[in-house]
């Protein structure tokens, strides 16, 4: 029998169930502001004082590393960068980082793709070009420079495989079978095929099954990764979902400025993750999903 | 001669600095050399330009490892890189300075590497910023031979000069410097050492038809992707505006 | 400037067109019966009579192969296997493997799409588990075996990067921008990044750009890697295309039966292939696309 | 005792053999593994079928690699192998025999070690197929222990009889004779040496409720993928018939 428990979907009934299957102490595989982000899970993530958790940026993460950095939930970060993009610096990962209270492994992002397309293929690294020089490589504990066995004096770097515990995400759909569809945000394809177990939230939920539909199958993760999934309608706020809504940039702005000073972020906290009634602005989808 | 924005002085230089590229990719938060590409496109329709800051029409379908495989490839010809810190050997910092963090080296230290080259561009134009040698390397300007290597520097873009790459001397040549600034005042600025001839050209500023189509179809199509900064450079609704 | 010439898609006027671009000697990706073929420019390449192809299977051949086989082509083949699935055995392969008139590389499918991936990553080669005890890896002239670099005594076998002149295939759409639709059948993705240029054939034009369309572009490859498109409708026939028609099972049987001799081969090209005005029959897309 | 099919009898020994199982994967053209797996699933629902024969509705989203990645990952607990030759080592050769070409090796010398167990099932059982030693081996029975292998050969499934593979002794044991042929004409048209207890077992013969289910829903499943078979095992729209 697989050892991976993703054979059948279980459909839990909100964010917060999810949460609870996140354990103290896993690594999760999180995508980047621009791509589908579980905010609603992150979210209950903070609420119920998830400990230890080890970040990894594929490649990058914004809003919900800051988060759960602030909230004290992270104990590792491994990302190519932190940023809340427009919104300039992420001020809790930058605190953290600056008074050395984060362990913190600086990856860049071909390295983290190669990692996590190692554990897809089920092999032990990955060969990269390039990086070589870098500071990167000395300070990384997984990755090794070999010669290339095809080629004379030709130094390579091996990104090793990544294992996530848990890839954590949200889709636009997820269907009766389990299968969930996340469109051209294909890194999400390549953290649940990696992770050991794979946590999705979704907008709405499709009749049927999307892998019969020759359309929408391209754009679908199968079941098979899919360990469960709930329901979480404008779960990504205040980040976006194409044609759905977009990113939420004043509530962005309003985030970066609190998040600051430890009193503006709990402060935050107080008002939009604690208090989870606090209805989700959003701009409409049609300016910028 | 017409008044021009800053940005556009860049944004003509960056055109220039693409050169007869045919495949240029922009990575977020770089609104000025996606206004150079653009107005580039407007002389060479065939430049394509992969915006990565798009949020709706995305030009990948891969997710986001398809921007370093296309590199990987020999696909991308022209990359744009900043840093915390650069130095007068083309390094890159994008990790931390004088104790500060800052969000780290993203596809940087690949980039650098697999695009065919690398213009490096910085708006600010200090000590801080161009040092002697920066404190934690991203992305190094230079590789020994055996290092297989497709590009690498080629320019570094401030707001008060140019500078050009010498791949064999491993140092910068001041190109120009730009209305406003001037060759002591890049010395006086800057924190590597550099080559420089003795009388320094000044950059060529924004010519009419540049400036015709900066503010009328390339405002329109970066107002689009880059709003907050085409609202700045040429007002609400991106209407031009002299300075 | 970049080498790859694919910066700008060409529309060229037919599948004749299309074939002219592939030089004689050329290796070419080419897919299996059930992905999308260019059979239409298989055809066009017996016509011009192309000649020393290196044909290889992404990760398996069938009629395409056997044709291009049989018109005495092909100088090379790498690939898995050769089969006409339901129809048997392909004849032509059979038949020239039998007689030593043709060199062929064995494979194994995960070493050929490892090979692929390799190049899509600009990397020299890819690490792969098993296989290593089979009589393919002593034959094959570009796998190696290392030890993992990152364990004690845990041999690996390498997949050298493979780099196709040419990569062809058949699409449901292509739009007036160059990209193309090919829904699930994502290996013509991994062809299309890693060959020098790429051809393909496409059922009927797409207005507009389907990159812009989130629906549509998961299952886009952009036409940054598409040389040029030339419109063929039906121009997989005999094989199919999802959603618009089917395998003609009776005409692969046909082939299989006429192709067992040459003299039979002989008849079939002058019925299907020199006289291209034959009417493609083909089964109802509702039956089994 | 009700009649049945041969195939029918092996659809239920491959039911059997999948067991506890979590994901079966089946190839193109095994129209007997997919109905011993569907027959399996109406006592197992959340059995995983992945048929990789699916000219519709295919379960893959990633293209063919897919399912090699899956396997890489651990996520197919079942495969199924053939050969035109099968040897007493469990190798097995999809290449060529006898001056003879066939297909090729397709996945099976990357399957044949990353599924968590193998079936190897080819209808016909003479000293032909069934040889000492196979003339060129596609994916290997057996590896060393330093080879990392997460699965091998489980069992051989013949048209006369079912071998276990013995994992320590490298051996097939013949389990059991299917009715209609006998321990003796096994021992002659099997081309390798095996064990085999003193009194060789019967293959069960299918229950009612097994025949029920095969001529009822399960080939309802089978004939909208393997149509020719359906028609010939159980007639003219799948409606049974005995034999």
């Amino acid at each position: 029998m697989s050892a991976l428990a993703s054979n059948t979907t279980r459909f839990l009934a909100d964010a917060d169930a999810l949460a609870r299957e996140i354990a103290d102490g896993a690594s999760i595989g999180l995508p980047p502001d621009y791509s589908l982000v579980a905010m609603d899970v992150v979210r209950a993530l903070v609420r119920r004082k998830a400990k230890d958790l080890k970040l990894i940026g594929v490649p990058q993460l914004g809003l919900c590393a800051d988060l759960l950095i602030g909230a004290g939930c992270v104990r590792e970060i491994e990302t190519s960068a932190v940023t809340l993009g427009e919104a300039g610096l992420a001020p809790r990962f930058t605190a953290a980082a600056e008074t050395k209270s984060l362990r913190i492994i600086d990856a860049t992002c071909p390295m983290v793709h190669s990692g996590l397309q190692a554990t897809e293929k089920g092999v032990p690294f990955m060969p990269m070009r390039g990086v070589l020089g870098s500071d990167l490589v000395g300070r990384h504990p997984d990755w090794k420079t070999i010669d290339n066995p095809f080629a004379e004096g030709d130094p390579l770097l091996l990104a090793k495989a990544i294992v996530p515990d848990v890839a954590l995400f949200h889709a636009r759909w997820a269907d009766e079978a389990g299968n969930v569809w996340v469109g051209r945000r294909k890194e999400l394809a390549t953290i649940a095929h990696a992770s050991k177990a794979c946590y999705v939230t979704y907008e709405e939920l499709y009749k049927g099954d999307m892998l019969e539909d020759e359309l929408l199958a391209p754009g679908c993760i199968s079941s098979v990764y899919v360990s469960a999934v709930a329901p979480a309608p404008r779960g990504a706020w205040p980040l976006g979902v194409p044609l759905v809504y977009g990113i939420d940039d004043a509530h962005l702005l309003r985030y970066a400025q609190m998040a600051k000073s430890d009193a503006g972020f709990r402060q935050y906290l107080q008002e939009f993750v604690w208090n989870a009634t606090t209805p989700k602005s959003s701009s409409p989808a049609s300016s910028r999903a | 001669m017409e008044r021009y924005h800053p940005e556009e002085l860049l944004a003509c230089v960056i055109a220039r600095l693409i050169g007869d590229a045919r495949h240029v990719a922009i990575g977020a938060a770089s609104p000025i050399p996606a206004t150079g590409a653009f107005l580039l496109k407007h002389k060479v329709p065939a430049l394509r330009i992969s915006l990565l800051a798009r949020r709706v029409g995305n030009p990948f379908t891969e997710g986001s490892r398809e921007l370093f495989d296309l590199a990987g490839q020999g696909r991308i010809d022209v990359f744009f890189l900043g840093g915390a810190q650069i130095d007068g050997a083309a390094n890159i910092n994008l990790v931390e300075a004088e104790g500060r963090r800052f969000p780290g080296s993203f596809g940087s230290a690949y980039m650098y590497f697999s695009a065919g080259k690398t213009i490096l561009f910085r708006e600010e134009h200090s000590p801080r910023v161009l040092v002697k040698k920066v404190e934690f390397v991203s992305a190094p300007g230079w590789s020994p031979p055996e290092v297989q290597r497709r590009g690498g520097p080629a320019a570094l873009l401030t707001s008060k000069a140019l500078f050009r790459w010498q791949k064999e001397e491993r140092r910068f040549l001041l190109e120009s410097v730009h209305p406003g600034s001037s060759a002591a005042d890049v010395r006086a600025n800057t924190g590597f050492a550099y080559d420089a001839p003795a009388q320094v050209p000044a950059t060529p500023v924004p010519s009419a038809a540049e400036i015709g189509l900066l503010r009328g179809p390339v405002a329109q199509v970066i107002a689009e992707n880059y709003p907050a900064f085409a609202r700045k450079v040429w007002g609400a609704a991106s209407s031009p505006q002299a300075t």
